[in-house]
């Protein structure tokens, strides 16, 4: 029982922080994606690919900077397909998301055996994004506060300007009320001469960045090594935060911390519960509560209004 | 107001085609449009005039012919040059963004400030200043969602008279405008007009027309059938433009009002909408055997979540609604099919087809679980056969325009889908009929079969409720009238002893029951 | 099957081994898990020097691959076909009775009555190294904290495990009453994670941890530990590597190694299928063997004091002795 | 009417010829491939004799026509996933030589047998698919087939028959009780259907090593099995060696339940009430409600009819392949299942095609590892483009209309 209560203390929210953020990420380029009118479930496939080509680029250049590059950009690049397929083909977004989540599983496969001889994992690199962990200075003293907000690593320091800086975007930049448009009424868009498409794209391009960045942190900032299938579900649960976040970046932002949390809490009521409860009845905690959020037990609101819909101006056969 | 021929020509449009994948939409159109002057497009529906405008506009890419501009040629290849060059079009459907704000949406595109930011203080004053110039006051903060559809128009003008347009197309802005609204639309018209904007407007109501513009184009299966003054014509000869033949334009009716009790009655009912406001408010109506009775109002003033609650698509507040003599305020829509009530939708791609089915398995939704849809009343095999003949028998019927049964649905034109749906429910021998918007978007040649249609069944002792946004419509098929607003029922009429200013009067709170006496 | 109708009979040509092919499929860890699949690569790459036969290797993607995989290198030729891991226990005794002309040798398997002949179970008394690298953190987590910033004085360590197999399970009963016997009041968290190739998850366990105040952390979860080993370093707190001398993952913070010795374990059974002196049923591999034990102390081997090691030393004495009897699993571990 | 004769005597020679077919062909004896291509011949036959020549013609034509954007899809495909070896340093020839040669002749017993699981998830995502509903979570529904298939393998000593139907039809039941709870979510609060049954994968995943350790090894001296007691002998579905003694000894029924029930789903969705009202809902939710149709109903029907064919699955590698169950399986079916669904368009018949093709190609994918050391893992990649070159469809358009208007500019320039 002493135990069950020591857990709850600052580096309970510090390991929250950090497990969220990948969830952060992908849970905010989501959202940007979904408010341009575009669902996108490849976020999953799409962070497993930046969390692959981000060790790539750490592990061969020994820089991780260049590997938070690489990962950015072979997201983005990644996430076009779906772009493609779905504004410009037409294709239904839930079918283009599933079929690209399996390609980029393949590939990700493919490409481990091709740099490493095998499939699975790879070695921890050495010299990692970890190693720019930081502290404010003053800030960082703050009780409570400073550990979690103030001494922290790159992608995770990131990760609160990004929240800042998309909330910003949408709501004062023009390329942001457009991607709004773009996802409420994308016609009227277009018919005052704004491309919906290329709104889209951007939208499905942010998206992908955000989950290389993601994938970034997950394998050259966190695990400092990549292991197949390491996004273990957060891209999904990424848009179980998104919907739960009401489709705003705080809001998404605030529901990913609640994720975290769930899965931080659940590693140390393994250690601290002594009772014979399976371990993974613990496990299965932040799952049950994905279920729990978008089930509605959190605040709904509503989708932007054309999401998950086809635009087409002129409609071949 | 004169017509002002030999000034000049601010935009021509030269042998213009457009060629859509099955429907040739305009075919070798020449317009002119006259400093200074307002055009009307005139046409019935399907006629090409959205085409039209929307090929001038940038938006279609037209498949050959040029539009000329101030006697030079211009290429639109998007709806940005069209509006660089000073065009401004209000579209048919409201091109709004819903839950952005009035300004927002009036600088969308065109948003003033630098480096990617939108400077709001500045948009703010200028919508400001627009409508204080143009005198359509409306509140830039205010969310569109939140307006009424009048307001939303102006935010429409003023979105073009932001863009600077001094050549306005407005496609059928009256459709959703109550007689005032219109009123006070026309006056806009006319002081934009004096500022040295050329209007182009698109109707096909042919006293609109005639009051406001200075010279028509009739647009007739994609082709223009003439061009006149508007002053030199009568407005039956504009409709003999439009159609190609002569109109009848009441359908005449016989038989009189039976007297048999109601089979439908509805008492002191309520009912939310989406927005979980009431929408329909202790509303009562009998309907008897044989008698249409045909509800107008404005849209959005209840009607829709009165047919839905009939058709029990919606849950009901409070009250009761009785058929022959049988609560059925919260049985299912499946019971109610079974007690032969039927339905026609407003919206027939999204609630009366499934276009992706064929025609066969159309004729009988709502039915297949029916003998002879199935093999026995418990039935869980379909019979495929006899379904497929059923509905051949249907389609000839009913004179349905399909290559056969087994296409998808989709592959129809609206007025033979709409057939589709009417045969489907007529052919069930129905002691209800509810139709709403039975004939939108149609031609009159299909308006006319299926105005027909509905008469013979009311002929036959169907209970008819009629809600439609035509007044025309209305007149020509109710036996009895009454007037929705605001959720209530504040008038009856008898059609023949009113006539459409009055029922319009009504329709917008003019005049009855507007204030919440009780 | 025809072509391989030559039985692995001596045939004596410049190396004994020319001509066949031994092959080994992983488990679904995989290459790369610088542990017991890397371990048997590294003993059949081994004979391919020394013997001179051809070698192969095939991943196995999940569980239904074991079977096909095992079944398909026999009928495509090769002469013996290592099954590596616990988990494809069922697999190769399957495989092995539906190929009676191919040798199989199972790493971390044991053979039963009911095996076939052709099959040679390949085991280590992973308890004893446990036992071994348990009395080392045992010792240096309390009474020579001070030997090193990166202890405290918390006496707390940790037990990071993959999937709970026996193998893993010998190991972690090991460690314990390793610890205990030195260290009774001692206090260690033991966490399974279920996986045996998700460093994050590794690294996340030890993390947690290492907030309760270990101080030294073994994983027997290969690559999963591999995550936890990296949280250690992280945290500046010391590690203890499993299966081979994992030092050079983290040379300041892998302290030493619990090791069995695969590769040459491998070796040999390659070799016996060569010289025809392969037998069927369980080959164990002890502390009398030299197969287990704990690799050395490299960086830290003027940090630890003479005392551990002498206190290795004696219980590497004794249970060669027979001595100690070191449990095998938590019932065992229990009941002491 | 002498016809009618002719026409019961056509329909038995292709029922008899097509059955047996293709039982000796997923048997793996190859000239079962002759009778299910005399029972095509004949059938072709049958519909000259039934509906004129020109009936058969048309059908004929409408077949191919169907056929060819997944056969030109498949030798993209091939060709891109050549030039992606010739890139990476493989040869292509040898590498695809050895491919077909594992996944159709060699181990082709071990493609039918890879296709088995798969076409239950696959007709299960399919089934849903109808509906307008994504079940993305297919894996999970196996997990927990797999489960209580394995429970009841363990217990029910029934006559050998009665007890292999019940655990199928109990342990499906399972299945689908599990999708229980993400179909009255989705009626009752609208949570998507992708997250929730996704999710739930992950939770069914996790909690099967509880049911594994409950089940397994020796509870007095261990609590650690990561696989369970093995089932009855008497609830393992028969072999195919039993009756045919040249067929692979692993090789069981299974593909045969499947083949029946992709038949059997065929018929619920295109032939039944059940399926009509499905497919309204899929295709239109607001026409289908406007008709007295049930959404909720039709949305529960379809997620627990999928999640009950997915457990299928799971019952089929227990009572066929494993007789028991494996923790951390890394099965894959569910993901697989998806692909396959999405590649047959959603058709039942067709589910069974595209996973035997997706059986043989990892069949021979591992044989082509086995032989040629050549990754397997080309094999994926492979796979995901035949997937995207078949679903996005529109590609072909895409870039003919790009071409095409490419050609008239040029031809503008030209003038
Ligand atoms: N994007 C499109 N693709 C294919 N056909 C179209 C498209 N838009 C319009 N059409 C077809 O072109 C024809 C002309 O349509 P248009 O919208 O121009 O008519 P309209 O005269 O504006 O009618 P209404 O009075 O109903 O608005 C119709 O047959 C219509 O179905
Ligand atoms: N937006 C569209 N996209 C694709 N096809 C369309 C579209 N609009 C119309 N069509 C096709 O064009 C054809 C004519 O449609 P339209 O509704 O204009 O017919 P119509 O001439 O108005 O006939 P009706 O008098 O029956 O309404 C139909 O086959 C329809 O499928
Ligand atoms: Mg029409
Ligand atoms: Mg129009």
């Amino acid at each position: 029982m002493e135990t069950l209560l020591q857990i709850f203390n600052t580096d309970l929210l510090v390991a929250t922080v950090r497990l969220s953020t990948p969830i952060t990420l992908a849970a905010i380029g989501a959202t940007i994606c979904e408010r341009s009118g575009i669902v996108n479930i490849a976020m999953e496939g799409m962070m497993i690919v930046g969390a692959f080509f981000g060790l790539i680029g750490a592990m061969f250049t020994g820089n991780p900077w260049i590997g938070l590059v690489l990962a950015v950009i072979a997201g983005g690049i990644f996430s076009l397909l779906h772009a493609f397929a779905t504004v410009s083909l037409h294709l239904d977004h839930t079918v283009s998301g599933a079929v690209l989540n399996i390609l980029a599983f393949g590939v990700v496969r493919y490409l481990m055996v091709m740099f490493f001889g095998h499939p699975g994992t790879t070695d921890p690199i050495q010299f990692s994004l970890k190693n720019f962990q930081w502290a404010i200075p003053g800030l960082s003293k703050i009780p409570v506060l400073g550990p979690i907000f103030f001494n922290q690593t790159p992608i995770i320091y990131f990760s609160f300007i990004l929240v800042i800086f998309f909330t910003f975007f949408l709501k004062k930049t023009k390329l942001g009320l457009h991607i709004k448009a773009a996802g409420e009424h994308p016609l009227a868009l277009e018919t005052i001469g704004v491309s919906v498409y290329r709104m889209r794209y951007i939208g499905v391009l942010i998206s992908g960045m955000m989950a290389g960045l993601a994938g970034a942190y997950l394998s050259i900032e966190n695990a400092v090594s990549f292991t197949e299938g390491m996004s273990g579900g957060k891209g999904f649960i990424a848009m179980a935060a998104m919907i739960s976040g009401g489709w705003t970046p705080v809001g998404a932002f605030i529901a990913s911390l609640f994720f975290g949390f769930a899965d931080a809490l659940q590693v140390r009521l393994q250690i601290a519960v002594n009772l014979p409860i399976p371990s993974e009845l613990f496990i299965i905690l932040p799952y049950v509560l994905t279920v729990a959020a978008v089930a509605g037990l959190v605040k709904r609101s509503r989708p932007p209004k054309a999401d998950g819909t086809d635009f087409m101006i002129e409609r071949p056969e | 107001m004169s017509a002002i021929p030999g000034g000049n020509v601010v935009l021509e449009m030269r042998n213009i085609v457009k060629q859509f994948p099955k429907v040739l939409a305009n075919n070798n159109i020449n317009i002119k449009l006259y400093e200074g002057e307002i055009l009307s497009l005139l046409g019935e529906n399907g006629a090409g005039k959205s085409t039209l405008m929307n090929v001038l506009y940038g938006l279609y890419k037209p498949t050959s012919g040029e539009i000329l501009l101030d006697g030079k040629e211009v290429v639109f290849s998007s709806p940005k040059d069209a509006i660089s060059k000073g065009l401004g079009m209000v579209h048919q459907h409201f091109m709004l963004v819903g839950n952005l704000t009035v300004t927002e949406n009036i600088i969308l595109g065109s948003e003033p400030g630098r480096g990617g930011l939108i400077d709001y203080k500045t948009a703010r004053e200028e919508v400001r200043k627009l409508s204080k110039k143009y005198k359509l006051q409306v509140d830039p903060d205010e969310i569109i969602d939140n307006l009424g559809v009048g307001l939303q128009q102006r935010v429409e003008i003023l979105k073009a008279l932001y863009r600077k347009a001094n050549v306005l197309i407005l496609d059928e802005p009256t459709a959703v405008l109550t007689p005032q609204e219109v009123d006070e639309l026309f006056e806009v018209i006319k002081t934009l007009v004096a500022t040295g904007v050329s209007v182009i407007i698109i109707t096909h109501k042919l006293e609109e027309v005639k009051e406001l513009s200075d010279r028509t184009y009739i647009l007739r299966r994609g082709e223009v059938s003439g061009e006149c003054n508007t002053a030199d014509v009568t407005k039956a000869e504009l409709a003999n433009l439009m159609v190609g033949r002569d109109v009848v334009l009441t359908v005449v009716k016989t038989g009189k009002n039976s007297d048999k009790p109601p089979v439908l009655k509805i008492r002191n009912l309520n009912v939310k909408d989406d927005k979980n406001l009431l929408a329909v408010k202790n509303l009562n109506l009998d309907i008897k055997p044989g008698e249409i009775v045909g509800i107008a109002g404005v849209d959005g003033n209840g009607q829709t979540e009165l047919a839905e609650a009939i058709r029990s698509l919606r849950k009901v507040e409070s009250g009761v609604i009785e058929f022959k003599g049988e609560n059925i305020t919260h049985l299912k829509t499946k019971e109610l099919i079974e007690r032969k009530m039927a339905y026609v939708p407003a919206d027939r791609h999204r609630f009366g087809l499934i276009l992706s089915m064929t025609v066969a398995e159309n004729s009988v939704l709502g039915y297949h679980d029916k003998v002879p849809a199935i093999n026995s009343a418990h039935g869980f095999k379909m019979n495929l056969g006899r379904i497929a003949t059923a509905s051949e028998a249907l389609v000839r019927q009913f004179d349905i325009r399909t290559p056969g049964v087994q296409v998808p649905a989709g592959n129809l034109s609206g007025g033979n889908q709409q057939k589709v749906i009417l045969a489907r429910e007529l052919s069930r021998e129905p002691e209800f009929l509810l139709v709403t918007q039975p004939t939108r978007g149609l031609d009159v040649g299909a308006i006319e079969y299926i105005h027909s249609q509905i008469l013979k069944i009311r002929d036959k002792g169907v209970a008819i409720l009629l809600l439609s946004l035509e007044l025309e419509e209305i007149f020509a098929l109710s036996d009895r009238i009454e007037v929705m607003f605001e959720g209530k029922l504040v008038q009856e009429f008898l059609p023949e002893e009113t006539d459409e200013k009055e029922v319009g009067l009504y329709m917008t709170g003019g005049k009855g029951g507007v204030s919440d006496a009780e | 099957k025809e072509e391989k109708a030559a039985e692995p009979a001596a045939e004596k040509a410049a190396l004994p081994g020319e001509g066949m092919i031994g092959s080994m499929a992983t488990d679904v860890g995989g290459l790369g898990d610088k542990s017991f699949n890397d371990g048997a690569w590294n003993g059949l790459k081994m004979a391919e020097k020394e013997l001179g036969l051809e070698v192969r290797v095939v991943e196995s993607k999940q569980q239904t691959d074991y079977v096909p995989n095992l079944s398909g290198l026999a009928e495509d030729g090769s002469d013996i076909v290592f099954a590596v891991g616990f988990l494809m226990e069922e697999a190769i005794n399957e495989a092995a009775r539906n190929n009676p002309d191919t040798y199989f040798a199972g790493i971390d398997i044991w053979a039963s009555d009911a095996s076939p002949e052709n099959f040679m179970g390949v085991v280590f008394n992973e308890h004893e190294a446990g036992y071994l690298a348990g009395i080392v953190a045992g010792l240096m987590t309390k009474e020579y904290a001070s030997s090193t910033d990166k202890l405290n004085d918390k006496n707390v360590i940790g037990i990071v495990l993959g999937m709970f197999i026996p193998p893993v399970e010998k190991y972690e009963v090991g460690f314990i009453a390793g610890a205990k016997s030195v260290n009774p009041d001692v206090k260690i968290i033991s966490v399974t994670s279920g996986s045996f190739v998700d460093q994050a998850k590794g690294k996340e366990a030890a993390l947690a941890m290492i907030e309760q105040g270990a101080d030294i952390i073994f994983h027997a979860a290969g690559l999963t530990g591999l995550g936890a080993i990296n949280a250690c370093k992280e945290e500046g707190v010391l590690a203890i590597g499993v299966d081979v001398d994992q030092n050079s993952v983290a040379p300041n913070t892998v302290l030493t190694s619990a090791e069995k010795k695969i590769v040459q374990a491998t070796y040999l059974a390659v070799e016996s299928a060569v010289n025809g002196t392969f037998k069927g049923g369980t080959r164990v591999f002890d502390i009398k063997d030299d197969a287990v034990g704990i690799s050395g102390f490299h960086s830290f081997d003027s940090i630890v004091p003479q005392a551990v090691k002498d206190a290795v030393a004696k219980a590497t004495a004794d249970m060669k002795a027979g001595k100690i009897k070191v449990p095998t699993n938590r019932a065992e571990l229990e009941a002491m | 009417m002498q016809n009618k004769n002719l026409k019961i005597a056509l329909i038995v020679l292709i029922l008899a010829s097509g059955i047996i077919g293709i039982v000796l062909y997923v048997a793996a004896y190859f000239f079962g491939l002759l009778l299910i291509a005399a029972a095509l011949v004949l059938y072709y036959f049958y519909k000259r004799v039934g509906e004129g020549s020109e009936a058969a013609g048309v059908w004929a034509k409408s077949f191919i026509k169907k056929l060819y954007i997944p056969v030109i899809g498949i030798a993209a495909a091939i060709l891109l996933g050549g030039l992606i070896m010739l890139a990476t340093g493989y040869n292509p020839v040898i590498a695809y030589k050895a491919l077909f040669y594992g996944g159709f002749v060699k181990n082709w017993h071990i493609s039918v047998l890879n296709a088995v699981p798969l076409i239950f998830t696959g007709l299960s995502i399919a089934f849903a698919f109808q509906a307008g509903l994504f079940n993305i979570g297919a894996e999970g529904q196996f997990y927990i087939g797999s489960m209580a298939a394995t429970w009841l393998g363990i217990r029910l000593g029934m006559p050998p028959v009665l007890s292999i139907i019940l655990i199928f039809v109990i342990a499906g039941a399972a299945a689908a009780a599990y999708n229980i709870i993400p179909a009255v979510l989705k009626v009752k609060t609208g949570a998507h259907e992708v997250i929730t049954t996704m999710m739930l994968a992950h939770t069914a995943k996790f909690l099967s090593p509880i049911f594994i350790r409950g089940n397994g090894g020796d509870p007095a001296t261990s609590s650690h099995a990561y696989v369970t007691d093995a089932i009855r002998e008497t609830n393992f579905l028969p072999f195919f060696k039993d009756l045919l003694p040249k067929s692979n000894y692993r090789l069981h029924i299974g593909i045969l339940i499947a083949i029946a029930v992709a038949v059997f789903v065929y018929y619920i969705l295109f032939y039944t009430r059940i399926g009509y009202e499905v497919r309204a809902v899929g295709q239109n939710k607001n026409a289908a409600r406007a008709q007295g149709i049930s959404i909720g109903k039709n949305i529960m029907i379809a997620l627990l009819f999928a999640g009950f064919l997915s457990g299928l699955a799971g019952v089929n590698q227990v009572l066929g392949l494993d007789h028991k169950m494996f923790e951390n399986l890394n099965a894959g079916y569910g993901w697989n299942g998806i692909s396959v669904a999405l590649l047959a368009a959603n058709n039942p018949i067709g589910v069974i095609f595209t996973s035997i093709l997706w059986g043989a190609l990892d069949a021979g994918g591992q044989y082509m590892t086995r032989t040629t050391q050549i990754p397997a893992s080309i094999v994926e990649i492979v796979k995901g483009i035949i997937l995207f070159l078949i679903v996005a469809k529109y590609i072909y358009s895409f870039f003919g209309r790009k071409l095409s208007k490419r050609r008239k500019k040029n031809i503008r320039r030209e003038a």
